[in-house]
């Protein structure tokens, strides 16, 4: 929750002469890095407990003993479409600031779009994945496996849900010309969440999806 | 979000930003790291893994591990801008990554041994 | 003053001091100890003694001149560096031998004893003798024990201070904890970890024998109850959830719900605890026990055979109960008035206690002490 | 999206610059001198509640077998003493002096974020609230403070008083680290031209290295708490060993937090004593760079060490030798720091006033605390002292011997600069007298209970283990304890009744605070000073003959200020109620939980589009 509508209040140099929101979400940022690291630790920790039922377990389909046939819960085409979204969306919104610095409107509205548009795919292919992991019988209560899982991925899920949200009130600010180069920091501090809960997919992706 | 930011910031910076061009590259880069991550796993693990797959597949988390450190350390230094910004920024991001990786590995380590050795039976 | 003080801390006043061992693994940690408190004292004395020394050297008065004004001063700052670093070494290698010593499990010639923790009492079962009992510990002394620990519900840490530290002990894994004791005697012990209302009441006593004394108290353990008529349904064991095996033990219950229990045991529901071969002094008010022991719904949750001795129940095993010397897991005195007034009405002497009032008259339980009282 | 009501007072306040009064000007203040107050009054009263909590567990504990207190009752008044008391006590009264002290200390005239300076205030004062509204349901959390796995889920603990608990901290997680973030840029960004950070006061010094410690501390025990929420409200078997769940990892991930904590708590202390200590001594303070350097390893070996909260658990003797050697390694540092203070007022002018009695009052007693910590370093003798009050002693004696002590030297030390008023000398001594007999009556002979047995977290103890006559005179020394902080009381009605009477450098002060007004006008300074050296105050007395001239009041015309607002307050009301719907999601469905966020993101949204000022 930076404080981000508030520059330099004072009309004077920082000490450092860095911008007090930049630093701010950089901080932030950094400590973020605990929290998530905090979630991929009990991930890593509970991937592999199945004591309280039978379930569908992530890359193998399992017979149960009672003849219930469970399919193999990850599909990794769609988690990979997933992080190409929102590594494209990376680049997306990098291009956008380059616009807004350079006073492109147009630019800026169009790569800060389709940015937008990134997100809610992947939000959107979130949602899909989670309902469909629920059909296939894996929920929040079924075993360890599935609530550390929900719980890791439903975390980032938030935070880019969130970051969709911000970068849309820029977008329409930019819509309504009020991100000129000037200020286009409003842009570059979004862009830096964005950009880290891009970083934070790129290690989930691996370590939860394709390492077994 | 009207606040009046200091033009110095942005602009200052805007000279030596990389080009557009180069962001483009670095996505690109980015793509085929993502493509070779899960072409690795289809050839070890998944529906196409053969035998030479599988004699592969010690190597897997490590080269994994590696290809995603490969594409966080691209993502921050050149889209985060981390390259050629300010080193205090690398400081205030670098300092917690290393303490949050520290947490990770010891959790692990000490979770491992009680399952190895404490278990109760 | 210092008299006092002194006085005060003569551990011979304490029955469950830690600062008299009598076992190999406590004096492990007592060595330790003391190694450490004499250089915290010395650190002590000197520091503070420093420190008084400046307070009243360098007293000032508002107008005096001001003084030298020094920043630093980088050979005392390397001295006063260093010197506690090798301190601390100093203290860190007996540390690091402790830490090895007191982490050897020895095997072979010990005596294991499996504790199992309960809210708000101690169960302890020996494997390899086949008995089982509570709240009061029996162990031959110039024996390894090697104890292996686990919990039915909550956490909670075992703790014989006069012979060991304590240990956790955890549900889903096992803690172990050795020593040998060296004096024969009774001393109390206590769980450590808080662990619900009744923490606080959650004593055992450590009753170390001679080994002949032990071995008599093992035989006569043995012949406390015939093999049940039934086998209990022993719950698994509460670890097993941790097994890797896809499918394999699902869904352990924790532990019964004791409420629940208490409700089916007052409905008459055999819990598979049997009676135990009876005792000598059959009078009128041990018959009557006898059959209180069951309506009242006691069987439900306590067993009175030491011997194979069902696994899981709520309650304490009470196959030597009339010769224990403290009822309540080591809270009160084991006096007949004691024990009559915990049958009529344990919440009232242990609020919050898993064994509910059973509405048991002033009558029925004097037979009931009169039965209990025989188990011995 | 301001209201004309708020413009209002933004052109009265820039036009004649007179503080605005009254309660609306105290709800919508983004001033951090006022949020200061705010935090320090408010904790201060907490103190009060969980010192109280303290002496009716010492009147329970004073004799054996005493039923003066239930057991439920006993168990659920010591986890809210040492949760108030950590969370609603001592960090909120350092916040009180990060938010007063440091824009002073750097020459500023603001943190870098008002608002959210307000907003960390408003959520913590919800989060302390919510915490004690538990009593009114008689359902006080009572696990415990550091809450241990699985004893919390809800088959063990199926009442409410764990969910207060764990909602709660995860509200005053959210104010922590907001103002952690706040603090962290506001000193890296905004000191007064020549302020490098080694030229620094030593509190503003280690209140930054706090501010890292929460930034990295604070997101585990989120994400520990986050676990616990979901295991009782979600039906996850995190921490439930029935489900596969792990107890241990609980305590892992809250020592992780926890450790960190505890310097969290003791480092503005430290800093605070710096302070006191030159000042006090007419001397500069003794090797200014081997403080930082040692407060900052302090804080970096503070992440290696938690497991020697857990060496019981039996983690093997690899993890064991780990942590007990980083955890003695600790003790270089904080001897570097100690030896650094009597340093100080070696060879100084010692001038007798009250704060540098609690200053050295501090040294004398952190020493015992530190000392008996290095004792429980060692793992085998740690296996005795654990869960003993021994260490109850341990943690008193750093905590209140530590912390309290330098926050209270503190409070008497920059008292004329936040009231304007001199605090009396005679009963300032008159407290530190008795609070430091109180203090030792009633914490040293745990030392001695502690080694001869007697388990912490008790309601009660038996006849015959020889714990009765300690514990009593432990008792009375509580009521010592809490009397000195009457006396204190009554310190401060007296001299609020008299006059404004303290001039603006009372003590012949070192760093920029002593410079201007007391108290402070809003904007600080009228001119924003420029340092030259690590004592700038007295460089520039040295340069002007030994005195400089009373700073004048001035009309403060053109100095712009940030504007008041009330999104702050909105937004933390919007967490409270988000926090309440979740605990009562039972009774009235997501209802709570949908208007809690609705009033939370327009409290964020109005407030990010608001001008600023
Ligand atoms: C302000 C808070 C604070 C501080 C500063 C410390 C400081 C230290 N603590 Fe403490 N600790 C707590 C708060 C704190 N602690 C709390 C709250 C608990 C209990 C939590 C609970 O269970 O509820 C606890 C518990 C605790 C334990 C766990 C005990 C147990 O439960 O079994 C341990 C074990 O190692 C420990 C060690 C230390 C050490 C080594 C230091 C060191 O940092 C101390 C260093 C200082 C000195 C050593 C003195 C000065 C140095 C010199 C004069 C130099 C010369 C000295 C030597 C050569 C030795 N602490
Ligand atoms: C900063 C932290 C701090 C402080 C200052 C204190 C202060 C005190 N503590 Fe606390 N304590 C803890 C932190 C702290 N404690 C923690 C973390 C625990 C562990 C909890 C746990 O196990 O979970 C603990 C546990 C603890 C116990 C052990 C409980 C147990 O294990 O069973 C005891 C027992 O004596 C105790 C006593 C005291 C006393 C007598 C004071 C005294 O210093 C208090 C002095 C009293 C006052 C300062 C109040 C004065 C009040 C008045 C004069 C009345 C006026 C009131 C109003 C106007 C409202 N504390
Ligand atoms: C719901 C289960 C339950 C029932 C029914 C029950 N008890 Fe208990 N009993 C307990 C539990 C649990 C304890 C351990 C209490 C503690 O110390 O925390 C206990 C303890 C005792 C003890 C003390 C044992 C010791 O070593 O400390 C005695 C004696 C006893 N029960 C007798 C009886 C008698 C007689 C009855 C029937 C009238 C009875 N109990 C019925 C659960 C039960
Ligand atoms: Cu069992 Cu405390
Ligand atoms: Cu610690």
């Amino acid at each position: 929750m930076a404080d981000h509508a508030h520059a330099l209040e004072h009309g004077l140099e920082t000490s450092t002469g860095l911008d007090n929101r930049k630093l701010a979400i950089w901080t932030f940022i950094g400590s973020e890095c605990l929290f998530f690291a905090s979630l991929i630790s009990n991930f890593l920790v509970h991937k592999r407990t199945w004591p309280s039922g039978p379930g569908p377990f992530p890359h193998d389909a399992w017979v149960s003993p009672s003849g219930q046939h469970f399919e193999p819960i990850i599909e990794i085409p769609l988690v990979t479409l997933g992080t190409a979204l929102l590594l494209f969306s990376s680049l997306f919104v990098v291009l956008a600031l380059a616009n807004a610095q350079r006073g492109n409107r147009k630019g800026l509205l169009l790569w800060l779009g389709l940015t937008l548009l990134c997100g809610f795919f992947f939000v959107g292919m979130q949602v899909y994945e989670f309902s469909h992991f629920v059909h296939k019988g894996l929920t929040l209560k079924s075993n360890l496996y599935g609530a550390s899982f929900f719980t890791l991925t439903g975390f980032h899920g938030t935070h880019v849900t969130l970051g969709v949200i911000w970068l849309l009130t820029l977008w329409i600010e930019a819509f309504r010309g009020k991100i000129p180069p000037a200020k286009s920091l409003n842009l570059e501090i979004a862009a830096l969440y964005w950009h880290f809960v891009d970083v934070v997919w790129i290690v989930i992706f691996p370590v939860v999806y394709l390492i077994q | 979000m009207d606040a009046h930011a200091p033009p110095t910031a942005a602009a200052a910076h805007d000279a030596d930003h990389p080009s557009s061009g180069v962001y483009v590259k670095i996505g690109v880069v980015l793509f085929v790291l993502t493509a070779l991550e899960v072409g690795l796993y289809e050839f070890t693990y998944g529906g196409h893994a053969g035998p030479a797959g599988q004699t592969l597949q010690p190597f897997f988390i490590p080269v994994l591990l590696l290809l995603s450190a490969a594409k966080f350390a691209l993502v921050a230094m050149y889209y985060m801008h981390l390259k050629q910004d300010h080193r205090l920024f690398s400081g205030v991001f670098v300092f917690p990554l290393v303490i949050a990786t520290v947490v990770i590995v010891s959790l692990i380590v000490l979770q491992a041994y009680h399952f190895a050795f404490a278990r109760s039976g | 003053m210092l008299v006092l003080l002194v006085a005060a801390c003569s551990p011979d006043k304490y029955a469950q001091t830690t600062l008299k061992p009598i076992s190999d693994f406590a004096r492990i940690g007592d060595d330790i100890q003391t190694t450490t408190l004499y250089w915290a004292f010395g650190v002590f004395v000197l520091v503070e003694g420093a420190l008084l020394y400046a307070i009243f050297r360098f007293r000032g008065k508002p107008n005096d001149a001001e003084p030298r004004q020094v920043h630093g001063n980088t050979m005392i700052e390397i001295v006063w560096t260093v010197i506690p670093a090798l301190i601390l070494a100093a203290i860190a290698v007996p540390t690091v031998r402790g830490i090895f010593e007191t982490n050897v499990i020895p095997e072979g010639e010990s005596l294991t004893v499996e504790v199992i923790g309960h809210q708000w009492w101690w169960e302890f079962r020996y494997p390899d003798l086949n008995i089982t009992t509570a709240n009061e510990v029996h162990i031959p002394v110039g024996q390894t024990v090697a104890f292996r620990m686990h919990t039915a519900d909550v956490v909670h840490s075992f703790w014989p201070p006069r012979f060991a530290g304590k240990r956790d002990v955890f549900p889903n894994r096992q803690t172990r904890l050795w020593f040998k004791a060296e004096e024969a005697g009774e001393y109390p012990g206590q769980c450590a970890e808080f662990c619900g209302i009744q923490h606080a009441r959650m004593a055992f006593r450590v009753r170390a024998q001679t080994p002949e004394e032990f071995q008599n108290w093992v035989s006569h353990m043995q012949t406390l109850g015939p093999k049940p008529a039934k086998a209990a349904a022993a719950p698994a064991a509460p670890d097993s959830v941790r097994t890797a095996s896809v499918g394999a033990n699902l869904q352990a219950p924790e532990s019964p719900d004791p409420r629940n229990s208490a409700r089916q045991a007052a409905a008459g529901r055999d819990s598979g605890a049997t009676v135990s071969a009876p005792m000598p002094p059959q009078d009128a008010a041990y018959g009557a026990g006898e059959k209180l022991f069951r309506a009242k719904g006691c069987v439900g949750c306590h067993a009175l055979n030491a011997v194979d001795a069902p696994k899981g129940l709520i309650g304490p095993n009470l196959a030597n109960i009339g010769g224990r010397s403290y009822i309540g897991a080591g809270s009160f005195k084991n006096t007949d008035e004691n024990l009559a007034r915990w049958i009529r009405d344990p919440q009232g002497m242990k609020v919050g206690v898993l064994m509910p009032n059973l509405g048991v008259t002033a009558e029925e339980a004097r037979s009931l002490v009169a039965y209990l009282r025989a188990h011995r | 999206m301001a209201t004309t009501a708020l413009d209002q007072q933004r052109g009265h306040a820039t036009a004649g610059h007179a503080e605005p009064t009254g309660l609306w000007s105290w709800l919508t203040t983004v001033d951090h001198k006022r949020i200061g107050i705010l935090y320090g009054a408010t904790a201060f009263f907490f103190f009060l509640v969980g010192g109280l909590e303290a002496i009716l567990l010492r009147l329970q504990l004073g004799s054996a077998n005493n039923t003066f207190l239930s057991p439920e009752l006993y168990n659920q008044l010591f986890t809210m003493h040492g949760t108030t008391m950590i969370f609603l006590a001592i960090m909120p009264l350092s916040a009180m002096f990060f938010n007063f002290m440091i824009p002073l200390q750097i020459g500023a005239r603001d943190v870098a974020f008002p608002r959210l300076n307000a907003f960390s205030y408003w959520v913590f004062l919800l989060g302390g609230l919510f915490l004690n509204s538990s009593f009114l349901f008689g359902a006080a959390p009572n696990q415990g403070w550091y809450g241990y796995a699985n004893l919390t889920s809800r088959q063990y603990s199926p009442g409410m008083n764990v969910d207060f608990w764990m909602l709660g901290l995860q509200i005053l997680g959210v104010a922590s680290l907001a103002a952690a973030v706040n603090f962290f840029v506001t000193i890296l960004n905004m000191r007064a031209p020549g302020m490098k950070m080694m030229r620094m006061p030593m509190f503003t010094w280690m209140s930054f290295i706090t501010q890292i410690l929460l930034l990295l501390a604070f997101p585990v025990i989120t994400v520990a708490l986050i676990l616990l929420m979901f295991d009782r409200f979600f039906g996850t078997h995190f921490f439930v060993p029935s489900g596969g769940g792990d107890p241990l990892l609980w305590q892992h991930l809250f020592w992780i937090f926890g450790h960190p904590e505890v310097y969290i708590l003791v480092l503005p202390a430290f800093g605070i004593v710096s302070e006191i200590l030159p000042v006090f001594s007419r001397k500069p303070l003794f090797g200014y760079a081997a403080m930082v350097f040692s407060g900052a390893f302090i804080a970096f070996l503070g992440f290696g060490v938690w497991s020697h909260h857990m060496f019981t658990t039996g983690m093997g003797p690899i993890a064991d030798t780990f942590f007990a050697l980083s955890t003695m390694l600790i003790a270089v540092p904080t001897g570097v720091k100690i030896f650094n203070w009597m340093g100080t007022i070696w060879g100084g002018s010692i001038q007798y006033r009250t704060p540098i009695y609690f200053a050295l009052g501090f040294i004398a007693m952190f020493i015992i605390g530190g000392l008996s910590g290095v004792m429980h370093s060692s793992p085998p003798a740690d296996l005795q002292q654990n869960d003993t009050y021994f260490v109850v002693a341990h943690f008193h004696y750093v905590l209140f011997g530590g912390s309290i002590f330098a926050l209270t030297g503190g409070a008497y030390y920059w008292w004329p600069k936040m009231f304007g008023r001199m605090l009396n000398e005679g009963l300032g001594k008159v407290h530190f007298w008795l609070m430091l007999i109180g203090f030792n009556v009633t914490f040293f002979p745990m030392h001695i209970l502690g080694l001869n047995g007697m388990p912490r977290r008790v309601y009660t103890y038996p006849e015959g283990l020889g714990f009765e006559t300690l514990n009593q005179i432990e008792t009375a020394g509580s009521l010592i304890l809490g009397f000195s902080f009457l006396v204190f009381l009554v310190n401060i009605v007296l001299t609020w009744r008299g006059p404004r009477n303290a001039p603006a450098d009372p003590w012949n002060g070192a760093t920029l605070e002593w410079a201007i007004p007391s108290p402070p006008q809003e904007w600080n300074f009228a001119e924003i000073p420029t340092v030259h050296g690590r004592d700038p105050l007295w460089e520039m007395k040295r340069e002007h003959g030994g005195q400089v001239p009373e700073p004048a009041r001035v009309s403060g015309q053109g100095i712009h200020l940030p504007n008041p607002s009330y999104w702050p307050l909105v937004s933390a009301i919007g967490l409270m109620v988000l926090m309440v719907g979740l605990m009562a999601a039972s009774l009235v469905g997501p209802w709570g939980v949908v208007a809690g966020l609705s009033v939370l993101f327009i409290g964020v949204f109005n407030w990010a589009f608001e001008p600023a000022g």
